[in-house]
C-alpha cells in the first residue's frame, strides 16, 4: 500500500520559507521541501538537525595523517633505513608536509564520499526531480494523514501562503 | 528570512533585475546554442598550438633533455619556471572559491566557477614540468612509494620534490572535486532543462539524480563548507612547498626562510591577474557584464594592490636580510640579479610587479576593463620573469667562480611553454562550451541580494521549462483520484 | 645500461613505444624484467650437471675456474671436456660436437642463464671466498640434467641474505688460497706477512656502490 | 611458447653485442665516432639510439615477468694460461707519447688493454704519467688508423711491399743516388741499431733528423757548440735550489715534463724540507710553468737572448771571468734591478743553481750552457755525463730539400715524421717528393705526408709493439706489447731490418741485443741472462750501473760565432707557436680525450686560439672569440683570439698541432693548422716569429672553453701563504679555518652518522699541484667517461667528474696563477642527497657519496644544490658503439645511459677491488693498497687517498695537518677532500 503526498508549488523563496514552517506548525509531516537553491534559513524553518558528516572529516584526516607518518617512518627507519645527506633516519620535520597533505586528501575525498552516500547521490540514479524545481520553482512535499479531509486542509494552508499550484503524487514506499 | 534583504546600504551583486528562470536561461544559454565562429577560431588557434607544443615535447623526450639550453651549471631554467608559474596561477581559483567563501564573500559566486575550471587546467599545466624535465620520464613512477622487488627500496621523504608530488596531485585532487561538488545543483538543473538525447543522459549520469531537496542541500551545505575549510590551508600549503624546493637548498639566493609566504603571495597575485583576463574576455564574449560587474573586477584589482605589495615587500626584505647577513655569497648573489647579466629579466620583474598594480590605485584605471585587461598580462609577465630570475641567476653564479656559466633557452623550450598555453585555453574554451560557466545555484541564492524579495521577480517567466503544461497547475482538487492513478514516481 | 648498444631498425619505434610502456607497467608489478626465475633453456650440448657434478662428485671449480679468483666464475674453454672424453664416451654424439668444436677450433655457444642487469656488479671470487655455496644462489646444480634458474636473482632476493648474513655474525672460512707473501716465506727466508687475525666476520654490504658503480 | 620466444630473440641478441657478437657484429666505418654524434644530438645518429633503447624495452616489455632476450656465452676453446676472464693483467712498457719515454703499466682485461698507469718502479717518470701518455690506449682503438699496407692507398701484401722497395732501394744505391731516412731524434737503441744496419747495407742511406718542436735538436747543437758533444744533457730539478727558466715550458712540454714535475716538487716540498727552490720564469706568454714560477717577468720573445746573455755577462762578472766571446748588446726590456737580483740570487746559490731555455733557438742554448758553466753546477742540477747522445751525423731537412731540388735523391722513408704537415716547407716537400723513385712512410695512419708518398709501411702503436729507450745514462727503459697487433702492421724496426736484408723479428732482434750490449754492462753475479730479461720485463726498466764518462769541458771558443745572431730586432706583433700540453705537436691529435682535456691555462678545448695580451685587446677592441689574420712570411691564417693573462702585450701565442687534414675522424678540421707559419731562419725552423701582422677580420668563432669566469672574487675557496709565513707559522693563510681539517665549530641539528669501519677520503696539496691535467685523463680512462665533443663544451656540459679550476689573482698583466683540482667532495652532509626523490645518491657506510645511475630519473635537483658543480649529466646518449672504440671501456664500471646524473665516485671500483684482494688473503688493508686514478697518475703526487678512520694513514695526518682547509666550511657540507695551503716563495712580505 502506499502513502499519496502533496505538493505545493511556489515562486518564491519567502513564501515557500513561510509556507514550510506554516505547515510545519500546522502538524503535518513534511515530507520534504524541493528549491532550486540552497535557501538560507529553510533548515530551521524544517526544523533539521545539523549534520554529522563534520565529524567524518575529522576522523578522515586523522586517519591519513596517521597512514602518511607511519609509512614514512616505517620506509625511512624501520625498512631500509639509508643514510641520506647526514640526517638522522627519523629526519620527522621532514616527514610533516606529506603528512599534511595525505591528511587533506583523505579528509576530503572521505568527508565527500559520505555525502553521496548519504544523500544516495550515484551515476544512474533514476530519481526525477519535480517540474523546474532545478530551475525556478519551490515545491513543499506534505505527507498528510490517512483521513482525505486533511489534504484539503494542507492543500489551503499551502494556497493560503501563495503556493501557485499544488498536486497529489503516489509515493511508492 | 534573512536580513540581508533589508539593507538600503549595500549594492546589488546583480546589477539588473532577473527572475530566477531568466538567470537559468541566460547561463545555460551558451552551451545549448552551437558554437560562434568567435569560438571556432580561438579553439582552433588554441589546438594547433597544443598540437605543437605536444610535438615539441615528443622531439625533446624522444632526444634527451640536451636539446633544452641547459648546461652543468644551470640545472633548471624554462622547465621549473614555468611550473611555478603555472602552479602560481591555479592558487586564484581555489583561493576565491575557498576563502571569499569562509569570509562570506558573496560577490565571489558568479566568478568562482570559471576560476576553480581555471586553477584545475592551470595545474595540469604545471604537472607536465616536474614529469617532462626529468631525464628519464618513462620511470617517473619511480617517485610513488610501492613495495618493490628492489629490497623494497622506498623514495626519500627527505626530499622536497616528493613533497611537491603529493602536494600537487593532492591540490589537483581537492580542486577538482570541489568543482565538481559545487557543479551538481547546476549539472541537474541543465539535465532537466535538456530535451531528451545525448546531453540528458550525460548530464544524467553526471548530476548523480540531484533533486534539489532540501535535506540534501543542507548536508551540501555542510560539505562545501568543509570542503572550503580544507582547501584553504592546502592552497596555501602548496605553494609553500613549492618554495621549498628552492628555500631548502643551499644556493644563496634560494636559500631563504622568507620564500613560503613570499610565494604564496605571488601566487595569489599572479592568479588573481589570471583570473581578471579571463573574466574580462568571457564577460565581453559571452555578454555577462552584468553578472561579471565592474564591482568584482575592482575587487579584484584590490586584492592585485595588496598581493603586489606583498611581493614588493618580499623583494625588498630578501635584499636587506641578503645584505644583513652579512653573507657574502646572498650578498653577491642579489649584486648579481640586480646588475649581473640578468639584470635585465630582474627589472622587467620589478617593473611589472612592483611599479605597475600601483596603477590601481586610480578609479579610472581600476574601473576600466580595458586598462584592467592590459595590467593583468603585464603582471603575468612579470610573475613569469620573477620565476625565472630566482631560480636562473641563482643558480648560474653560485659559490665557485670556476663552474660560473650562462643559460639562453632553445626553441624547444620556448615552444614547450607556449604549448601550454595552447593546452590551457584549449581546456578552457571546451569548459565553456560544455559546462556552466557561473554557478547557477548560488548567483540564484544571491539574486535578491540588497533587493526586496518581490519586486526581484517578475511573474513574467518565458521560461521553455513554462511553456510545457503543468501536470497539476489546473486541476481542481475533485480530479485527485485521478492524479494519484498517474503519478507513482514522486520522490522520498 | 648496455641498452645503448642493441640495435633495432626504425621501423619497430612504435612497437617500442608500446612496449616501453607495457614494461613500465609490468615493472611496478612483477619486479624487474631480468627476473628469469625458472628459466631451462636449451643448450647447444646436453651437459648434464647431474652426472658430473652429482654422480661423479666433480668439484664446481674443476671447470669453473674462475670462481675463486674472479668476478667471473666462468665456463670452462672447450678445451677442458677433452681432458676426459678424448677416452671417455667418444662415441656419444653429444661429445662428438664437443671434439668437433675444438677441432675445428669453434667455441660452442652455451645458452646464458644466471644473470644480473649490466648495473649490477657481481663478484664470484668474493662469494665464495666467505665461503658461500654455489647452490646457495645456483640451486641444487648438481642434481640438474639440464640446469635451471631456481632463484628469482632480484635486488631484494641478494640484500636479504645480504642483510641475514650480516645480522647473523658469520665468520669466514680461512682462505684456501695462500696468502700473499706465504710461500715466499716458505722457500726463502722472507719475513712472513702479519699473522692472521681471528677470522673474519662477514660483514656482507648493503651499500648502493657494492654492486652499482 | 618458450620454445618460440628464444628464436625470435636469437636474432635480437646477435645484435645486442654480447661478448661474442660485438667484435664481428658490424662494420665499424659505418658507424660514427661518439664524439661526432655527441657535438650534434638531434641528428640520425641519437635517434638511432633512441630506438635502440625503445626497442629493448620493447622486448623487455614482452618478456616482462617471465623472459629476457637470449645472451650467449662464448668461452675460449682452449684458454691461455694467463688469462682468467674478469681478472686484470699488468705489463711494463715504456711511453712513445713524446721523447720523455716515461715508464708505464698497461692494464689488460681478457687481452684488451684498458688503462694505462705511471710505473713506480721507473727511475724517471717514478709512476707519473701525463695526459698524453694517458690517452695513448684510446689511440690504440683510433679507427682511423691504417689497417694494412698500401701502395698509393691500394691494399698491398706485405712481401709485395717488401720486395718493391727492396728492389728500388737497390736501383738507388746502384746509381749512387741518395737514401734518406727520415725519422725523429729519440727512437731507442734497438731502433738505432737497426736504422744503422741498414745504413750499412746502402752505402748511399743517410738519416735525416726532424722533430716538429726542435727543442731537442737546438740543445745537442749547442752543445756541439760550448762541448763538443752533440747530446742532451740530464736535468736534475729535485737537486735545484734556485731556477731560472727562460720561455721553457719543462712542467708541460719541454723534454721530460713528467720527471721534471716530480723533481720540482721535491724541490719545493717546503712542509716537508723546510726549505723550497725558488723559481724565476722569464717568458713571453703563459706557461703551465709560468704559472707556478714564483717570479714571474714577461719579456718580448726576441729580448729573452737579450736578458739571458746580460746574465751570462753578470755572472762572469761574478765569477770574476772574461768571456771575449759575447758580444755586446742593446740592454733588454726588463729593468736592471730585475736582471741584477736574478743573477743575484743564481750565483748566490751557485752549485744548486740551474738555467734551463726552451724554443728551438741555438744561440739562446749556447747562452744557457754558458751560465751553467759560469755557475759550474755540472753533474748537479744539470748532468751531461748522463745526457743522452743524438745521432751526430744526421742531415737537417733543409739538406734533404736541397738534394731532393737537386734531384740526386732515390728513396725516402719516413719513420714516424710527418714533415708536410709539420714543417713550413712541408708543401715543397710533398711536390719534391713526387719525383723521387721510392717513398715510403710508416705512419700508423695515412697522414699529410704519408698521403704523398708512394708506400704505406704502417707501424703498430707503442701498445702493440717491442722497443726500448735510453732516459739517462744508465737508465734502459724496455717497452712490450701488451696486445697482438689489431691491425696488419709491421714495426719500422723490422720493415728496416728487412729490407736492410737481414729479416728479423722485433722482439728477437731485441732481445739478442739487450743479451750482447746491455746484459754485459750489469753486474749480474751469477744471475744468468734469462733471469736478467725477465726481471727486465717485469720492471719494464733496467738499471746499468755502468762507469760515468766525465763530461767534457766547458769551452768558449764557438761562442762569438754561435752568438752572432743573437741580437733580433723585436719588431712588433711577435708570432709564437707553441705545443699544448695535451696535443703537444698534432701527432696525437685524433684522440678524443686530448681534444677534450681543457688546457692547463687557457681552458680551451677542440680548437687552437691565440692568446694575446688583455692590454692589447683592449686597445684593438678584441675579445675572446674575436677572429684574428695572422700573416708571416706571406703566409696568412685566421685564427680566434683568446684574451690571456700574462702574455706580452707584442705577442700572439698560438698552438701546434691542431687543424690537421688527414689525421683521422676526430681531429680533422679542429682548430686551424699554424705550422706553415713558422718561420725558416738559416735552414732552421723557428717557431717564434718576429714581424707578423695581426689583422681583425670582424668574424666571430666561439671558443670551447670549460671556464671562462678567472677570478677568485675574494672567496677563501683557494688559501696560499709566503714560504717565511709558512715557516713561522703552519698555518699562516689558513687561519679562517676552524679547527684542524675542519669540522669545527659549525653546529648541527643532530648528532650525525657514525662511520664504524672505513671511511675514504681525499687530501689534495695544492702547493705541489701544477695543474698539468693528466689525473683528469686519468679519470676518464679508469671511468667510461665519454668526450661529447665541441659543440657540447661550448654549452657548458663537458663530462669530466674531475676537473682543474685555475684562477688569477693580482695584474692581469702578469697575475699570480693557482690551480685546485675539483672533484666530488663527498660531503658528510651531502646537500645533493637530500633533495634527490628517488634515492639514486645516498651516502654509503663508507663516507662515500653513492650515486646510482639506474635508479637515476634525472631531476638534475642535485646538480642545482652541489655546492661544488661537480655533478655531470647525461644530457644526450654519449654513446660508446664505435665498437673499436668500446674495447677501451673498463669493464669494472657501468656505462652510463642518457638522462642519469653521474660524477666521482672515489673510484669505488679499485677500492672495491683491493679489499676484496685483502679478504681473499686474509689480512688487514694498508694505507696505500688503494689508489685512485687521479692519484696513480698524477706526475706531482699531490694527490691522496686513504682511509681517514685509520689515525696512521697519510690522509689523517695531512687532515690534521696546519695547511689543512675544507671548502665552504660555512655551509658545514662536512667535505672528505683536504687541500692543503699552497706555499710561494717569492720573497716578498706576504703570499698574496
Amino acid at each position: 500500500m502506499s502513502a499519496p503526498v502533496l505538493i505545493g508549488y511556489f515562486d518564491n523563496e519567502t513564501q515557500v520559507l513561510d509556507a514550510t514552517r506554516a505547515v510545519r506548525e500546522a502538524g503535518f509531516t513534511l515530507h520534504d521541501v524541493y528549491t532550486p537553491y540552497a535557501v538560507h534559513g529553510m533548515d530551521d524553518a524544517m526544523g533539521l538537525k545539523p549534520s554529522r558528516l563534520t565529524w567524518v572529516c575529522f576522523g578522515a584526516g586523522l586517519l591519513g595523517c596517521t597512514l602518511a607518518m607511519s609509512l614514512q617512518l616505517y620506509t625511512s627507519v624501520v625498512s631500509w633505513p639509508l643514510n641520506v645527506g647526514g640526517k638522522p633516519f627519523n629526519s620527522f620535520p621532514a616527514f610533516i608536509p606529506v603528512s599534511f597533505e595525505l591528511t587533506v586528501l583523505f579528509a576530503a575525498l572521505t568527508t565527500v564520499a559520505a555525502f553521496l552516500v548519504r544523500a544516495r547521490l550515484f551515476p544512474g540514479s533514476r530519481r526525477p526531480a519535480l517540474p523546474r524545481v532545478t530551475d525556478d520553482r519551490f515545491a513543499i512535499a506534505v505527507a498528510p494523514r490517512e483521513d482525505p479531509s486533511e489534504l484539503n486542509a494542507a492543500e489551503d494552508l499551502m494556497r493560503s501562503h501563495g503556493a501557485v499550484a499544488t498536486a497529489l503524487l503516489e509515493v511508492a514506499s | 528570512m534573512s536580513n540581508q534583504h533589508l539593507s538600503p546600504l549595500r549594492e546589488p551583486l546583480v546589477t539588473e533585475p532577473r527572475s530566477l528562470g531568466q538567470l537559468t536561461e541566460e547561463i545555460c544559454a551558451p552551451m545549448e546554442r552551437p558554437p560562434t565562429w568567435k569560438w571556432w577560431v580561438a579553439f582552433g588557434i588554441a589546438v594547433s598550438v597544443l598540437g605543437t607544443g605536444a610535438g615539441i615535447v615528443g622531439y625533446q623526450v624522444a632526444t634527451g633533455i640536451g636539446v633544452w639550453g641547459l648546461n652543468k651549471t644551470i640545472g633548471w631554467a624554462f622547465d621549473i619556471t614555468n611550473f611555478v608559474f603555472w602552479v602560481g596561477i591555479g592558487h586564484a581559483g581555489t583561493l576565491i572559491s575557498a576563502i571569499l567563501f569562509l569570509f562570506r564573500q558573496k560577490w565571489r559566486t558568479s566568478i568562482n566557477r570559471a576560476a576553480e575550471a581555471m586553477t584545475l587546467f592551470a595545474v595540469m599545466c604545471a604537472a607536465l614540468f616536474p614529469l617532462i624535465h626529468m631525464g628519464r620520464p618513462w620511470l617517473a613512477f619511480w617517485v610513488m612509494p610501492y613495495p618493490n622487488s628492489r629490497g623494497s627500496l622506498w623514495v626519500n621523504f627527505r626530499s622536497p620534490l616528493l613533497w611537491d608530488v603529493f602536494a600537487i596531485s593532492t591540490y589537483f585532487t581537492v580542486s577538482a572535486v570541489f568543482w565538481y561538488v559545487g557543479l551538481i545543483p547546476d549539472l541537474a538543473t541543465v539535465r532537466d532543462r535538456a530535451k531528451a538525447g545525448i546531453r540528458k543522459a550525460v548530464f544524467k549520469v553526471m548530476s548523480l539524480g540531484w533533486t534539489g531537496s532540501n535535506r540534501t542541500w543542507s548536508r551540501y551545505e555542510t560539505v562545501y563548507l568543509l570542503l572550503a575549510g580544507l582547501a584553504t590551508p592546502l592552497v596555501l600549503s602548496v605553494h609553500t612547498i613549492v618554495s621549498m624546493d628552492f628555500a631548502t637548498s643551499v644556493i644563496p639566493g634560494w636559500h631563504t626562510t622568507i620564500f613560503p609566504p613570499y610565494f604564496v603571495a605571488g601566487a595569489v597575485f599572479s592568479g588573481f591577474a589570471m583570473v581578471l583576463t579571463l573574466m574580462i574576455i568571457t564577460r565581453v564574449v559571452l555578454g555577462y557584464e552584468h553578472l561579471i560587474t565592474l564591482r568584482h573586477l575592482e575587487n579584484m584589482t584590490k586584492i592585485i594592490i595588496v598581493t603586489g605589495g606583498l611581493v614588493s615587500l618580499a623583494y625588498a626584505t630578501e635584499f636587506f636580510i641578503a645584505w644583513y647577513s652579512g653573507n657574502p655569497y646572498e650578498r653577491f648573489a642579489f649584486m648579481n640579479r640586480a646588475f649581473g647579466p640578468y639584470a635585465w629579466a630582474y627589472w622587467i620583474m620589478v617593473t611589472c610587479n612592483v611599479v605597475s598594480p600601483h596603477l590601481f590605485w586610480f578609479k579610472k584605471i581600476r574601473t576600466s576593463p580595458a586598462a584592467i585587461f592590459v595590467l593583468s598580462l603585464v603582471i603575468n609577465v612579470g610573475m613569469w620573469f620573477e620565476r625565472f630570475v630566482i631560480i636562473v641567476t641563482s643558480l648560474h653564479r653560485d659559490f665557485l667562480p670556476s663552474s660560473w656559466a650562462m643559460y639562453t633557452p632553445t626553441m624547444v623550450e620556448v615552444g614547450t611553454f607556449i604549448g601550454t598555453f595552447g593546452l590551457f585555453f584549449t581546456l578552457f574554451l571546451l569548459f565553456v562550451r560544455v559546462l556552466p560557466i557561473i554557478s547557477i545555484g548560488e548567483v540564484k541564492s544571491v539574486l535578491g541580494f540588497a533587493r526586496d524579495g518581490h519586486e526581484a521577480q517578475p511573474q513574467t517567466p518565458a521560461t521553455p521549462a513554462a511553456e510545457e503544461p503543468h501536470p497539476a497547475a489546473h486541476r481542481p482538487v475533485a480530479a485527485v483520484p485521478l492524479a494519484i492513478a498517474t503519478r507513482k514516481d514522486v520522490p522520498v | 645500461m648496455k641498452d645503448a648498444s642493441t640495435r633495432i631498425p626504425r621501423h619497430v619505434l612504435a612497437a617500442g613505444w608500446l612496449g616501453s610502456l607495457a614494461a613500465l607497467s609490468l615493472a611496478g608489478c612483477s619486479g624487474p624484467v631480468n627476473n628469469q626465475q625458472g628459466y631451462m633453456p636449451e643448450q647447444p650440448v646436453a651437459f648434464s650437471h647431474a652426472v658430473h657434478a652429482g654422480q661423479y662428485g666433480l668439484d664446481c671449480q674443476y671447470c669453473h675456474v674462475g670462481a675463486e679468483k674472479s668476478r667471473h666464475a666462468g665456463v670452462p674453454p672447450t678445451s677442458v671436456c677433452m681432458n676426459c672424453h678424448t677416452l671417455v664416451k667418444t662415441d656419444s654424439p653429444e661429445i662428438q660436437k664437443v671434439a668437433a668444436a675444438v677441432a675445428e677450433n669453434k667455441p660452442l655457444a652455451w645458452v646464458r642463464i644466471h644473470r644480473l642487469p649490466d648495473h649490477a656488479y657481481f663478484n664470484h671470487a668474493s662469494h665464495v671466498g666467505a665461503g658461500l655455496e654455489c647452490q646457495t644462489c645456483h640451486g641444487p646444480v648438481q642434481e640438474m640434467v639440464r640446469v635451471e634458474q631456481k632463484e628469482p636473482m632480484t635486488m631484494g632476493w641478494c640484500l636479504d641474505c645480504h642483510r641475514d648474513t650480516a645480522a647473523k655474525q658469520v665468520s669466514a672460512p680461512k682462505p684456501s688460497a695462500p696468502r700473499a707473501g706465504e710461500l715466499l716465506a716458505l722457500s726463502s727466508g722472507a719475513p712472513a706477512p702479519e699473522p692472521l687475525k681471528a677470522p673474519r666476520v662477514l660483514q656482507p654490504p648493503t651499500d648502493c656502490s657494492s654492486c652499482h658503480r | 611458447m618458450s620454445d618460440s620466444l628464444p628464436k625470435y630473440w636469437q636474432s635480437l641478441a646477435e645484435r645486442a653485442g654480447d661478448p661474442g657478437g660485438s667484435a664481428q657484429a658490424h662494420d665499424e666505418f659505418a658507424e660514427p665516432l661518439p664524439v661526432g654524434v655527441a657535438a650534434t644530438p638531434p641528428d640520425a645518429n641519437s635517434r638511432r639510439d633512441f630506438f635502440k633503447l625503445m626497442g629493448l624495452s620493447a622486448a623487455a616489455a614482452m618478456v616482462a615477468c617471465q623472459r629476457a632476450p637470449v645472451q650467449k656465452i662464448i668461452p675460449y676453446v682452449a684458454r691461455p694460461d694467463e688469462v682468467t676472464p674478469g681478472l686484470a693483467l699488468w705489463y711494463a712498457s715504456t711511453c712513445n707519447g713524446c721523447s720523455a719515454r716515461c715508464g708505464l703499466l698497461l692494464k689488460t682485461r681478457d687481452g684488451r688493454p684498458i688503462k694505462v698507469e705511471g710505473n713506480d718502479e721507473h727511475p724517471v717518470s717514478r709512476g707519473g704519467v701525463c695526459a698524453v701518455g694517458q690517452a695513448s690506449v684510446l689511440s690504440l682503438y683510433d679507427a682511423s688508423r691504417a689497417r694494412f699496407p698500401s701502395r698509393a692507398g691500394t691494399r698491398v701484401a706485405w712481401t709485395e711491399l717488401d720486395a718493391d722497395v727492396t728492389q728500388a732501394l737497390r736501383k738507388a744505391a746502384e746509381a749512387g743516388q741518395g737514401i734518406r731516412v727520415v725519422l725523429p731524434w729519440h727512437l731507442g737503441p734497438t731502433a738505432e741499431a737497426a736504422v744503422k744496419r741498414f745504413l750499412a747495407a746502402y752505402p748511399t742511406a743517410r738519416t735525416v733528423r726532424d722533430e716538429p718542436l726542435g727543442e731537442l735538436a737546438a740543445i745537442a747543437e749547442a752543445h756541439r757548440v760550448t762541448h763538443g758533444v752533440h747530446a742532451v744533457p740530464d736535468y736534475r730539478f729535485d737537486k735545484a735550489t734556485v731556477i731560472a727558466s727562460f720561455g721553457a715550458d719543462f712542467l708541460g712540454t719541454w723534454v721530460s715534463p713528467v720527471a721534471f714535475t716530480r723533481q720540482y716538487t721535491e724541490a719545493r716540498d717546503a712542509a716537508g724540507q723546510r726549505r723550497m727552490a725558488r723559481h724565476y720564469q722569464v717568458e713571453a706568454m703563459m706557461t703551465l710553468t709560468g704559472a707556478s714560477a714564483d717570479r714571474r717577468f714577461v719579456v718580448a720573445p726576441s729580448e729573452l737572448p737579450l736578458v739571458l746573455a746580460d746574465l751570462v755577462r753578470r755572472l762572469a762578472m761574478k765569477a770574476g771571468r772574461e768571456l771575449p766571446g759575447l758580444p755586446t748588446l742593446p740592454a733588454p726590456a726588463l729593468d736592471e734591478a730585475t736582471r741584477e737580483e736574478l743573477a743575484k740570487a743564481l750565483w748566490a746559490q751557485r752549485e744548486g743553481a740551474l738555467v734551463v731555455a726552451g724554443g728551438d733557438d741555438v744561440a739562446t742554448q749556447v747562452l744557457v750552457n754558458t751560465a751553467n758553466a759560469l755557475l759550474g753546477n755540472e753533474d748537479r742540477t744539470v748532468s751531461l755525463s748522463a745526457g743522452t747522445a743524438l745521432d751526430a751525423d744526421a742531415l737537417s731537412l733543409e739538406a734533404l730539400l736541397t738534394e731532393l731540388r737537386a734531384g740526386t735523391v732515390g728513396a725516402v722513408l719516413f719513420l714516424g715524421a710527418n714533415p708536410v704537415y709539420t714543417d713550413p716547407r712541408g708543401e715543397e716537400l710533398a711536390t719534391l717528393l713526387k719525383g723521387v723513385p721510392l717513398t715510403l712512410s710508416t705512419s700508423d695512419r695515412r697522414d699529410e705526408t704519408a698521403l704523398h708518398v708512394g708506400l704505406h709501411a704502417p707501424e703498430p702503436t707503442a701498445l702493440e709493439s717491442w722497443g726500448d729507450a735510453v732516459v739517462r745514462q744508465g737508465v734502459v727503459s724496455l717497452r712490450q706489447p701488451a696486445v697482438a697487433p689489431l691491425h696488419e702492421t709491421r714495426s719500422a724496426v723490422e720493415s728496416l731490418l728487412q729490407w736492410a736484408g737481414a729479416p728479423q723479428a722485433h722482439y728477437d732482434f731485441l732481445r739478442a741485443r739487450w743479451e750482447e750490449e746491455v746484459f754485459p754492462q750489469v753486474d749480474a753475479a751469477g744471475l744468468g741472462f734469462g733471469a736478467f730479461w725477465d726481471d727486465a720485463l717485469r720492471r719494464g726498466v733496467a738499471t746499468l750501473p755502468g762507469a760515468r764518462t766525465k763530461a767534457p769541458a766547458f769551452r768558449e771558443e764557438g761562442l762569438a760565432k754561435a752568438l752572432a745572431g743573437v741580437a733580433r730586432p723585436s719588431v712588433d706583433w711577435e708570432l709564437v707557436l707553441y705545443p699544448t700540453v695535451a696535443v703537444r705537436d698534432g701527432a696525437v691529435a685524433n684522440n678524443g680525450w686530448l681534444q677534450e682535456v681543457a688546457d692547463p691555462i687557457t681552458k680551451a678545448t677542440w680548437g687552437n686560439p691565440a692568446c694575446i695580451a688583455p692590454a692589447r685587446a683592449e686597445a684593438l677592441g678584441l675579445k675572446d672569440g674575436d677572429v684574428v689574420k695572422v700573416r708571416a712570411g706571406g703566409r696568412t691564417v685566421s685564427v680566434p683570439v683568446l684574451v690571456q693573462a700574462g702574455t706580452h702585450p707584442s705577442v700572439i701565442a698560438v698552438p701546434v698541432g691542431y687543424g690537421r687534414t688527414r689525421a683521422g675522424r676526430v681531429a680533422d678540421g679542429v682548430g686551424v693548422d699554424v705550422y706553415p707559419l713558422t718561420a725558416v731562419v738559416d735552414g732552421r725552423a723557428r717557431r717564434s716569429v718576429p714581424g707578423v701582422t695581426v689583422e681583425a677580420t670582424g668574424e666571430q668563432q666561439a671558443l670551447a672553453l670549460t671556464q671562462t669566469h678567472h677570478r677568485l672574487e675574494g672567496r677563501p675557496h683557494v688559501r696560499e701563504a709566503e714560504l717565511a709565513a709558512f715557516l713561522a707559522n703552519p698555518r699562516a693563510g689558513n687561519e679562517a679555518q676552524s679547527g684542524h681539517g675542519g669540522g669545527g665549530h659549525s653546529l648541527s641539528m643532530w648528532s650525525g652518522h657514525e662511520y664504524k669501519g672505513h671511511r675514504w677520503a681525499l687530501a689534495v696539496d695544492l702547493s705541489a699541484c701544477t695543474g698539468c691535467s693528466a689525473c683528469v685523463v686519468s679519470c676518464q680512462a679508469e671511468n667510461n667517461i665519454p668526450s661529447v665533443g665541441r659543440e657540447e663544451v661550448l654549452r657548458r656540459r663537458e663530462m669530466h667528474w674531475m676537473r682543474i679550476d685555475r684562477y688569477y689573482q693580482g695584474d692581469e698583466a702578469n697575475p699570480q696563477v693557482v690551480h685546485q683540482p675539483m672533484m666530488c667532495q663527498h660531503c658528510e652532509n651531502a646537500p645533493c642527497e637530500t633533495v634527490c626523490p628517488v634515492l639514486a645518491t645516498v651516502h654509503s657506510s663508507e663516507g662515500l657519496n653513492q650515486q646510482v645511475y639506474n635508479r637515476c630519473v634525472g631531476t638534475r635537483y642535485c646538480a642545482n644544490n652541489c655546492p661544488t658543480k661537480v655533478r655531470r649529466f647525461n644530457w644526450f646518449d654519449y654513446p660508446h658503439d664505435e665498437p673499436l672504440e668500446r674495447m677501451v671501456l673498463n669493464p669494472d664500471v657501468v656505462v652510463r645511459s642518457r638522462g642519469v646524473m653521474e660524477k666521482c665516485s672515489m673510484c669505488v671500483q679499485r677500492i672495491q677491488e683491493s679489499k676484496a684482494a685483502a679478504n681473499r688473503e686474509g689480512r688487514p688493508l694498508r694505507d696505500g693498497d688503494i689508489q685512485t686514478a687521479c692519484q696513480q697518475s698524477c706526475p706531482a703526487k699531490a694527490i691522496h687517498f686513504g682511509d681517514a678512520n685509520d689515525p696512521d694513514s697519510q690522509v689523517a695526518r695531512l687532515a690534521k695537518d696546519g695547511r689543512a682547509f675544507r671548502l665552504l666550511e660555512e655551509l658545514n657540507i662536512g667535505s672528505s677532500i683536504t687541500y692543503l695551503t699552497k706555499i710561494r716563495n717569492t720573497g716578498s712580505g706576504s703570499g698574496t
